[in-house]
């Protein structure tokens, strides 16, 4: 049934989906980071991607710092409550592991981005960045006139990625996929991009809201979507609420970690390249903390 | 480590932030400092303050501090939780913030703020994490709070990048530009409040906390500060301040532990 | 608590808020339709009111015949399966009870319109109207170009109206507002407006979403929201999910009863006009159908 | 009434239009012969079309045909439920539809339709209730078809009122005007199914229900009908298509009797 979203493995749907040189939005606004989706990405080593994302934390840290990078489009770009992205920063400082092109924006203009991709306008329609400099550095952010009034407004032209990547918490066998809890702008990117991968915690026979969530489920039906691959646990260290917290003893951890290229190198290699998929690289974190 | 008075920069600075917040009052939240402001102010003379973060939860009310902004504590107290495209359209930009809270980088006598690059923008000596939420916060809160250390190196004479607008260049420019909200009406340091001039704008000392001569404030700033005609003490954090803050930063501490 | 949704009888909310000359927007679409409010309007006998409505089916075509309206704005004008609005085109055909001004839309541009005005902007942006006779005999319809690509996209002028009403399923004793499965434009409609009634089901201790609805619930906050008033069965002869279905006997039965002025008139007379207030139209009617 | 052949006029309008809807198509649903349309199809040979209704439900699946374009069934059937705004924008002006289907008052040789008034929009002979999402369905959808019936009033040489675009004045001006959907593929009447020439545009007699006349089509029609070199004849409706539907009718009515 081609009109439903294809249930297969991770790694196939990076190896069909996702070329070098695409342009890619990884969503999920501190909660669903496709955390495995990122890895398989390193793992499959994809060069001279552009990547889109609100807030390009940890994970795209270790996707610059893997040499996967040449743009990235963002708004705010650091370690939440911890402090930088020491790989982003040594790209963009130093060019190191080579250049990075940044294309700077503020969150509300990314949001209306997302929102004018998905519902097919050209360029998405704001109040803001008035008296910021972001304008002065980043030509696509213009201003129209109210053809009412007369007032000026932003306009950032719309994105639309070849590929949108998120985590959720459920999908059935027929690809809807469901999620609830801090829901970001996942469906904006899933609905942007020509094509998307839904990685989900569980497939499950029958989609219902689950009790004492947050009353803001939503389900992306799934021929609207293109892939979708059961990876349990591939938000961590971020969360999918109703199923695990959010590591945020991991999210310090990092600061660690990718302060040094040798030591980021090392932690990439060990736990990333050399396993097989975020399963093996569960068990190796796990197996360096035991030892 | 408590001073001789008995707290931390960090505490009276999140105190006296804490107190500025009515209760009832509609408040946009970001991570750390304001976030501690924010809840403080909940758990003590503010217990209706409807707290807003940028990741979607209306009316959040956690048990602990959130690391990021958007932890799942924070969603799973909220009494509403919306997607982004919807939080910044629908609640902020329609101007239904009535304090939003920010942290910079750098400020200058305007409390324009920067939190994008030290440096050049296109050759950084310090890229930071960028403007996030800042610049339409600033823009459409009715009312804007700043947190910062004070020194000279946050305090400065002009910005490397104005990532979100206070004052702009003062007087009326700030209406003129057409923004909805007053703008900064306090900037909370370690080391005292600053205040804009009713006409001119400019940053005012007007109170000085427990311990912290003018002298010291006039030094760790870097352009030539101006000092209310009459210049308040900061009244000192209260046992049921300080012990609530404590607390709370206990058991966010506790909370977040653990192995990664 | 200043803060929080006033909690209060319809009678007094519509007392309060609801002025002679007023810009209204009653939503529901199909679903939640706030009759109870509509026939309230019409008991206090308010006059010249702008009311804007999607699908001005029978609440309107009641307040139009009541004479309650000077002005509609809308895209669609009919009874839903059933067929024409007989007192709403009495007075577009021939101005009875009086003169009817026409603002008229197509839906995609109402729905631009209302979101516009939730979010503060002064018109909505959409791609729409094209090869339509619509913007031709609205002025209200314009066009603007695309800053990128040159397009040529429509705008409609934001809709602000002074009140939003409408019914919901459920709110707390804080005045939350919890509503789940034909959604329409209700949300947009009250962050629109200036001030906002909402009718609900019950209020309740405790806001849940209950199991088996659709997984779409929303909340709107209570600070959100001016008043808050239950009216149980608020939204017949429309329905609200998960406590009753609606009514399609009644909305064809209205057909009959709207068609000549003198049928329409004793009907709202008896039921309406002459009844105390909700439950007392629902025990009229009742007593009628048992006569 | 079944007439001569054994079904009605509704009857053959309805499953010639089901019989369009390939399984897997996404179909925008309007309210009565469209949505009787699209559920025989889904309860025969396209299980798995997917029906969307204007009020929010997308997959509904409703054992009866809904009054309204929002009954409850439908959002209790559907995958999923969105609001209004996002249905228009993320949806149906994203281009998701592969099928849209509308009715008409009036139609002309190029498939543009009014459904807003007949006479003059100011000072309207008939009041009909507008456009609703009529433009936006027949501009977005990959492709539209329409369903009315076949008589010269419907069938004008000059429409009252454009509502809605088909192919404005034939040939290439459809494309030229920037809408991305090809249009109106088909007209199915009670009489036959047109189809638009595919140059001119121009809406051509491409079959004929059992038992009818060119003639009676033709006469029918308020201009001069081209007429296909090769006219089809509608296949008769099979008796599953017929129980079908009756069922379907019968359930229907049923469920929406009762006290008013």
């Amino acid at each position: 049934m081609p009109w439903l979203a294809t249930v297969l493995s991770l790694a196939e749907a990076v190896r069909e989906y996702v070329r070098d040189g695409a342009t890619l939005a990884l969503e999920g606004f501190t909660h669903l980071i496709p955390f495995a989706a990122g890895h398989e990405i390193a793992r499959q080593g994809r060069r001279d991607l552009t990547l889109i994302r609100m807030t390009p934390d940890v994970i795209y840290d270790q996707l610059i710092g893997a040499g996967c990078a040449r743009k990235i489009v963002f708004s705010w770009a650091g370690n939440p409550g911890v402090g930088s992205l020491h790989r982003l920063r040594d790209a963009v400082e130093n060019g190191w592991p080579g250049p990075l092109e940044l294309e700077e924006h503020a969150h509300a203009g990314m949001a209306a981005a997302y929102a004018a991709g998905a519902a097919s306008l050209p360029f998405g329609l704001l109040r803001g960045y008035i008296g910021s400099d972001l304008p002065k550095y980043n030509p696509r952010i213009k201003f129209v006139e109210c053809p009412f009034t007369g007032e000026p407004l932003a306009a950032v032209p719309a994105i639309r990625p070849d590929v949108a990547i998120i985590h959720a918490q459920r999908a059935d066998r027929r690809g809807n996929v469901m999620m609830w809890g801090v829901v970001g702008v996942q469906k904006e990117a899933v609905l942007a991009a020509q094509r998307s991968i839904v990685t989900v915690e569980e497939i499950v026979d029958q989609l219902d809201a689950p009790p004492n969530a947050p009353a803001n489920a939503m389900v992306l039906p799934g021929w609207a979507v293109t892939a979708v691959c059961e990876v349990k646990g591939g938000a961590f260290p971020s969360y999918a609420q109703g199923y695990y917290a959010r590591n945020n003893a991991f999210y310090k951890r990092w600061d660690a970690i990718s302060r040094e290229r040798g030591s980021f190198q090392a932690w990439l290699h060990r736990h990333v390249l050399a396993t097989k998929d975020f399963e093996g690289f569960r068990k190796s974190l796990e197996s360096a903390a035991n030892a | 480590m408590p001073d001789a008075n008995g707290h931390t920069a960090s505490e009276i600075m999140t105190i006296a932030a804490a107190r500025r917040l009515r209760n009832g009052s509609v408040c946009f939240v970001g991570i750390g400092l304001p976030s501690a402001a924010a809840n403080l102010a909940r758990l003590t003379h503010a217990p209706e303050v409807v707290l807003i973060y940028e990741s979607g939860p209306i009316g959040a009310k956690p048990s602990v501090l959130p690391l990021s902004i958007g932890d799942g504590e924070l969603s799973e107290t909220a009494d509403a939780v919306v997607p982004i495209p919807e939080m910044f359209s629908y609640w902020l930009q329609a101007g239904r913030i009535d304090v939003g809270f920010l942290g910079a980088a750098q400020i200058d006598r305007f409390a324009n703020i920067n939190s994008t690059v030290i440096g050049d923008y296109r050759k950084p000596r310090t890229r930071l994490p960028g403007a996030g939420g800042a610049p339409e916060i600033a823009a459409f809160s009715k009312e804007v709070l700043i947190v910062l250390r004070h020194d000279k190196r946050a305090f400065v004479e002009n910005l490397d990048f104005v990532t979100s607008p206070g004052y702009f260049d003062g007087g009326g420019t700030r209406e003129r530009m057409g923004l909805p909200g007053k703008g900064p009406t306090a900037v909370i340091t370690d080391l005292g409040i600053l205040k804009p001039d009713a006409a001119t704008k400019e940053l005012t000392l007007a109170s000085l906390h427990p311990g912290v001569s003018v002298q010291q404030v006039v030094e760790a700033t870097g352009w030539p500060l101006k000092i209310a005609p009459k210049v308040e003490t900061t009244a000192a954090p209260t046992a049921a301040e300080l012990a609530t803050l404590r607390d709370l930063n206990a058991r966010t501490a506790r909370a977040h532990a653990g192995q990664a």
